[in-house]
């Protein structure tokens, strides 16, 4: 038997290219793990994660249920390709051992068995298999012209606006839409000459066949699987520099993922998994309000991800960011793009000067007394009322209290650290751990979610129990330690990034309100909620841009027509205020106010 | 028969009451010592904050003078005033029903702020330089050349207590940041520094200038007056100041220094106020009821003032103060002769 | 040179010397955000400030000083920011403060 | 010139009759030029002055330096003004800008303080047994040759005039800060531009420079120079000024201040020393006079007998240039004609100055 022909030519060297091209990615990217990554995969490599790793490609990679859950169209499209290929090359490799039993088959003979079968004399049709492997062609086939209609009409899919790519992705996209069809074409021609009975390629070769003489169904026979294959080998010569590396990239990644590796706050080589998993779908550039309220488009994640890959990330791009977390919150692949973004903006090390943060040692504005601690954060100084509301709180229901930040402390890192700032970031810190651990506190509440999420997710504050104000507040109300009047007024409340996506922190303040009042949600609420626009994240944008980003937020907070918008973050409450007329008041408010006497 | 009204001045206040005054059927008369109509805003370029042409609204006003055959006296001074009419210096007597005093404000002498060096450096210049040579098309150096640095001082003879000008001016700073604007749009390339003490944008699109002036054409605002100036050896002027705002002197060489000078009281106010028993504010200009109400009468019944000879102004104020003074006249009219 | 020992040097002027300052950091950092040059001198930014309720750090007078060309110690002066960013809440001007922070350090960084 | 405001300041100078207060900086350092000052007034203008052995310094360098208490240095000028008195004169004069800022300064806080008047008679009165009298006018030596300068100008054997070019010379004056900053009025042409040293150099022929730091201190300031840790502050003001001054390239500079005169020359060596910068025509330094050496070199005075020999840049330059016809071996003779030895050489003039004497020769 044979199973060679030049035409094969292409797309045997296309096939070892792209083995030779995925396999020394993924070498050089594992063998440059830090220790601890490596220890982890030791660790994690025997356990459960390994199987539901297993599951999860076979949901998220073959079958795309998220994107299938958030919009059906585009995820038929993308399980259409990925799965229906993927099968393509299964059935077609069971129909081989069908016709010809275990034998040793070259690849190409896999996947130009149609071509090899006249040639090597099979003259009887599986129809089983004529049937199912054109059947499976046809899905594909939808999945691509469902791509082109994506290109074409990118609203009709549902999304707003479509990816801009580059190159390489361009060449490799050409390809891919020119592979399934050419299949279709060769295999309808071979259909044509030699017979087969499939519902597709049989119908259409029958019908080819009666349309055209044989003498030039003869001469266009060669070139047709030269097409195929031609397009095949291209595709994947360009894959291991475009988009579609991330079908090799997402697989090991979500065994990292599982084997629990995650990126930190300096860049590493996990990094490289977690930034070629991105296949450019773009589904987080419309969620983004940087796009959508002001019109800038070079600057979302699937865009920073792509410069990032190809070392073109300009400071401004990285740097242009509210870090909202709104993409990270829909991106199907689940890629971490805030921890990914900070870490592209710490690319400059810092040497501090010795003497820098002398100031920090033995300073302590702290005062009072307790094992509860109350760090207002900074912004907190600009909005006194949540501070006041707090002491009223804690007053009432009698707890003993340690002010960490009363007359003006040490900010608690997170700006310095969004901003790149690691290893200054680091003294604030070590600085503010150590003042919890000398007051000897055993519960942290702060009214900043900025300064909550920096204490849970860079402070080591074991044996502390981290708690936003508004947790404390339903704490409390709960345990019934404060009781509350139920009020007729209504609040529209506003999740603050880096309290709700950020933290996940969604229920506590909403029963804090319903307690005591009637809660409204805008049309953007919980994991969708808008941004204020004001982060902390962004130092790019100026200040009539946040103003315009704010406007458009609060908008949907007053047309609840609530009594008053809440929330719950110092920096969203002064956001909010420049926008409206309507009464903002933070949560603490609104709880001080109707203490029950 | 009409009612007379002898208008002191012919300049934008006297100009403004006098056509105010003929619309209400009295018979303005203006006195004007110069030999045509305009007084200061004549020869000025263009108008804070709208870069209006200011020929585009004095050359109206003096038309419209002409044609409603209002009578003008060309070329005489107004040695005494009272309710019942002028005396020139000729000694001709113009009787009156009632006296408008438009005299205006003289422009500070920037020579006795010796220490800028006014008149002894050839680049030292004043706003009303600034102006005139804008006016005639060409903003030069002495030597002809371009300047590359500028800076325009604020606050010369305003708020000055070495020079007796307790006031401030009012008008400087906006002019400041407006001739600024024009010399960047005309010399692109250099670098323009305003010293100031304050900068007091009171009037309506002045602080949206002023930020304009900052932010769009990257003109350098520094807090600080410059104590002195001293010419080099190649004709620029090197000047002293402090950056308070960094609490550190500063000193710089400039190709060109503008002195944005105040606006003085007329010499002459206190001989004519004495004359006619009326009093002159601290500042020299004449003394008005109160600033409300009263704010174009004087302290006798009969004679009224328009524009700057109370205290400094816009131009704009001083066109809509001239409305108003027409309309305190024609009720003193009406009141004292009607009866 | 002097191989005397006078105990004593030419003192170096406290004056701003705008004649021979470079200012080419400067005008680029005006540049890339002229906002940088409406600021007003209020001084709420210095007097919101976290690090300057707690050493002298003074951002008004630094980003003043820079302007003027004055780069000595500016880089190290405003590492004391912690970037809180309360002065960019206060800011009658609305002028990106932490933008500039980082803009200016970046410029004049030792990175 | 084109500055015409020091016409508005002008005082009273008396003609004749004075009573000669003199300077510790000035006797010390170029007492020649006190000398020539007496020799200008008798020989020269015939005016009466009279050189009182029994005066005493004004002590007015300890009281800028907090040494000397204030009650202290008025007893002093009141004991001044009483031997003035005893005298027969009542025009003082004094040879020192800072004794002249003191005299004013005094004079005024009597004025407007009566009762420290009070107690300074009774003070002198206890220490002296003499009796305070006020003097009728106040003027430093520098206004009375101003005064005088076209009566000088008269006699003049030469002009402030280049020989070899014919072009005025160009001269830096130096004012000191206490001639009038302290009261404007007590100096001829206000506090900012004094015209007591440019009149004289108008008189005589020369050019006045007018350039940008014509106003600065020259740094003295009594304790900016008197504590070695202040003294980088004292030299850096001179420095500036010569800065300054320098591209204008003056033949020379004179100064009405024995403190600035002073230090405008020496400073020049340090200056040189520290920082290897030297001033004037080839860095020999700019010449640095008193107004008595200048009205001296003017009226033809051999310039070793003005004690211009003392001066720290030398002045040989400047002489050739005036015309000045001198002995270069003079001018390390003593009055007895025996060689008292010549200084070492160093980095502000050494070389060149060498080179001078070779030339002339």
């Amino acid at each position: 038997m044979t199973f060679f022909a030049p035409f094969t030519i292409p797309f045997i060297v296309g096939t070892i290219f792209l083995f030779v091209a995925v396999a020394t990615k993924w070498i050089l990217w594992i063998a440059r793990l830090p220790k601890v990554d490596r220890r982890l995969i030791a660790h994690n490599f025997f356990s459960l994660g390994t199987l539901a790793a297993i599951w999860e490609v076979v949901r998220e990679s073959l079958l795309h249920a998220k994107i299938f859950r958030r919009n059906p169209l585009l995820g038929f499209m993308h399980m259409s390709l990925a799965f229906g290929w993927f099968l393509l090359i299964v059935v077609g490799w069971i129909e081989t051992i069908v016709y010809l039993g275990f034998e040793m088959i070259p690849l190409q003979g896999h996947v130009f068995f149609k071509y090899f079968m006249p040639l090597n004399g099979i003259e009887a049709h599986i129809p089983l298999f004529e049937q199912l492997m054109d059947a499976l062609l046809l899905l594909v086939l939808t999945g691509v012209a469902l791509a082109w209609f994506k290109r074409i009409a990118s609203k009709a899919m549902g999304m707003r606006r479509a990816t801009k790519h580059v190159l390489f992705d361009r060449i490799a996209l050409s390809a891919l839409w020119f592979i399934f069809p050419a299949r279709l074409v060769a295999e309808s021609l071979t259909a044509a000459l030699y017979g087969g009975n499939g519902f597709l390629t049989g119908t259409l070769g029958g019908f080819i066949g009666e349309l055209l003489p044989t003498e030039v169904l003869t001469t266009l026979y060669e070139p047709a699987w030269w097409f195929y294959s031609s397009a095949l080998g291209l595709f994947f010569v360009a894959m291991p520099f475009s988009r579609y590396m991330h079908i090799f990239t997402e697989i090991p990644l979500i065994f990292l993922r599982r084997w629990r590796l995650r990126p930190t706050l300096e860049r590493k080589s996990y990094d490289n998994f977690e930034v070629e998993a991105c296949s450019r779908c773009g589904i987080c550039i419309d969620p983004c309000q940087l796009q959508e309220d002001l019109g800038i488009h070079d600057t979302q994640s699937v865009y920073f991800l792509r410069d990032r890959r190809y070392n073109m990330l300009s400071l401004k791009v990285a740097n242009n960011c509210l870090m909202c977390g709104r993409c990270e919150a829909v991106c199907p692949v689940g890629i971490n793009l805030t921890t990914l973004r900070i870490n592209s903006r710490a690319k400059r090390r810092n040497i501090p000067h010795e003497g820098r943060y002398r100031y920090l040692t033995s300073l302590d504005r702290s005062s009072g007394e307790g094992k509860v601690g109350y760090f207002a954060g900074c912004m907190s100084s600009l909005t006194p009322a949540v501070q006041h509301s707090m002491e009223r709180i804690f007053e009432a229901v009698g707890e003993a209290v340690w002010y960490a930040d009363k007359d003006g402390g040490v900010c608690c890192g997170r700006p310095l650290m969004l901003s790149g700032e690691t290893d200054a970031a680091r003294k604030m810190v070590a600085y503010n751990t150590d003042l919890f651990r000398r007051h000897e506190i055993t519960t942290l509440v702060t009214s900043c979610p900025i300064c909550l999420r920096s204490f849970r997710e860079n402070y080591h504050l074991d044996g502390i129990e981290v708690l936003h104000h508004s947790q404390y507040l339903d704490r409390l109300i709960a345990e019934g330690r404060l009781s509350v009047k139920q009020g007729e007024e209504s609040y529209s409340y506003h999740d603050p990034c880096e309290l709700g996506r950020g933290s996940e922190v969604y229920d506590e303040p909403r029963r804090v309100i319903e307690a005591v009042g009637e809660l409204r949600e805008p049309r953007h609420s919980r994991r969708d909620a808008l941004c204020c626009g004001s982060s902390l994240a962004n130092t790019v944008i100026g200040d009539e841009q946040q103003l315009r980003i704010a406007r458009r937020m609060t908008r949907e907070l007053e047309e609840t027509a609530a009594d008053a918008i809440v929330t719950a973050c110092p920096l969203c409450h002064k956001a909010i205020a420049r926008s409206t007329h309507h009464t903002v008041v933070d949560i603490a408010e609104v709880v001080a106010r109707n203490i029950a006497e | 028969m009409a009612h007379r009204v002898v208008i002191v001045g012919g300049g934008a206040a006297g100009m403004q009451t006098a056509l105010e005054l003929k619309s209400r059927g009295i018979e303005p008369v203006i006195v004007e010592r110069d030999i045509e109509l305009g007084g200061k805003a004549r020869g000025w370029y263009k108008l804070f904050p709208s870069f209006t042409p200011a020929g585009d609204v004095m050359r109206p006003l003096a038309e419209r003078v002409k044609r409603e055959r209002i009578r003008c006296f060309y070329g005489q001074e107004v040695t005494e005033f009272a309710p019942d009419g002028v005396i020139l210096r000729s000694g001709e007597r113009i009787p009156a029903d009632a006296v408008v005093v438009a005299t205006g404000f003289t422009l500070f002498d920037a020579h006795r702020k010796q220490e800028y060096g006014y008149g002894l450096y050839d680049n030292v210049l004043t706003s009303v330089d600034l102006e005139r040579m804008m006016n005639s098309g060409a903003v030069t150096l002495a030597d002809g050349s371009m300047p590359r640095r500028i800076a325009i001082l604020h606050c010369v003879g305003s708020r000055d207590e070495k020079v007796c000008q307790k006031h401030c001016s009012k008008v400087c700073c906006i002019t400041g940041v407006k001739q600024a604007i024009e010399l960047k749009q005309m010399f692109p390339e250099a670098d323009i520094f305003n010293f100031y003490m304050d900068i007091r944008m009171f009037g309506p699109g002045y602080e949206e200038l002023y930020r304009e002036a900052q932010e769009r054409h990257n003109i350098h605002f520094v807090r600080g007056r410059i104590s002195e100036a001293a010419e080099t050896i190649n004709k620029r002027i090197q000047i002293k100041a402090e950056d308070t705002l960094t609490g550190r002197p500063l000193r710089m060489t400039v190709d060109m220094l503008v002195l944005l000078v105040g606006m003085s009281a007329n010499y002459e106010n206190a001989e004519l106020a004495k004359r006619a028993g009326l009093e002159l504010s601290p500042n020299g200009f004449f003394r008005t009821v109160d600033s409300f109400l009263g704010a174009v009468r004087s302290q006798r019944e009969g004679i009224f003032f328009a524009g700057a000879a109370t205290a400094p102004k816009s131009l704009a104020d001083t066109l809509a103060e001239a409305s108003l003074t027409a309309s305190a006249v024609d009720e003193y009219l009406k009141n004292s002769f009607n009866k | 040179m002097s191989t005397l020992n006078f105990g004593y040097g030419i003192n170096r002027p406290r004056a701003i010397d705008l004649d021979n300052n470079d200012l080419r950091k400067s005008n680029a950092i005006i540049a890339e955000m002229p906002e940088l040059q409406a600021c007003i001198g209020c001084g709420s930014c210095t007097a919101s400030c976290t690090a300057g309720a707690i050493t002298n750090f003074n951002f008004r007078k630094l980003h003043t000083a820079v302007r003027r060309g004055e780069y000595r110690g500016v880089y190290e002066e405003l590492s004391k920011c912690m970037l809180c960013g309360k002065c960019r809440l206060v800011c009658p001007r609305g002028i990106n403060t932490r933008g500039l922070v980082m803009l200016i350090k970046r410029k004049l960084g030792d990175f | 010139m084109r500055r015409a405001s020091w016409q508005e300041y002008q005082k009273d100078i008396a003609d004749d009759k004075y009573y000669y207060a003199r300077s510790c900086i000035r006797q010390n350092f170029f007492p020649g030029s006190e000398k020539a000052f007496l020799d200008i007034l008798t020989n020269n203008l015939g005016i009466d002055i009279y050189d009182d052995p029994l005066h005493t310094s004004c002590t007015g360098i300890g009281y800028h330096s907090d040494v000397v208490p204030l009650e202290t240095i008025m007893t002093v000028v009141a004991r001044q003004f009483s031997l003035m008195a005893e005298a027969g004169y009542e025009n003082f004069i004094s040879s020192c800008i800072t004794s002249f800022g003191i005299y004013n300064e005094v004079l005024a806080t009597w004025e407007e303080f009566p009762e420290t008047e009070e107690r300074t008679r009774r003070y002198l009165k206890e220490a002296t047994g003499r009796e305070l009298v006020k003097p009728r006018s106040i003027a430093h030596t520098s206004d009375i040759m101003f005064h005088h300068r076209h009566a000088i100008a008269r006699q003049a054997k030469r002009r402030l005039i280049n020989v070899h070019t014919g072009e005025p010379l160009k001269v830096v004056e130096h004012i000191g800060c206490h001639y009038a900053k302290i009261f404007p009025k007590s100096g001829i042409g206000g506090s900012e531009f004094p015209y007591v040293l440019a009149g004289m150099i108008e008189a005589w022929g020369g050019d006045v420079v007018d350039y940008p730091e014509r106003r600065h201190c020259c740094g003295f300031g009594f304790r900016n120079y008197l504590v070695q840790a202040n003294r980088g502050s004292s030299i850096a003001n001179s420095h500036k000024k010569l800065e300054s001054m320098a591209p204008y390239k003056p033949d020379f500079i004179v100064a009405n201040c024995p403190g600035c005169t002073m230090f405008l020359d020496k400073w020049q060596y340090a200056i040189a020393e520290m920082d290897g910068t030297t001033y004037g025509a080839d860095g020999r330094g700019i010449p640095v006079l008193s107004y008595e050496e200048m009205a001296g070199l003017v009226l033809g005075y051999d310039p070793w007998k003005l004690g211009m020999q003392f001066h720290q840049v030398d002045v040989e330059p400047l002489l050739d240039k005036l015309g000045v016809e001198y002995s270069p071996e003079a001018k390390y003779l003593g009055p007895d004609g025996k060689h008292i030895g010549r200084p070492r050489d160093v980095a502000v003039n050494c070389e060149e100055v060498r080179r001078i004497y070779e030339i002339r020769r």
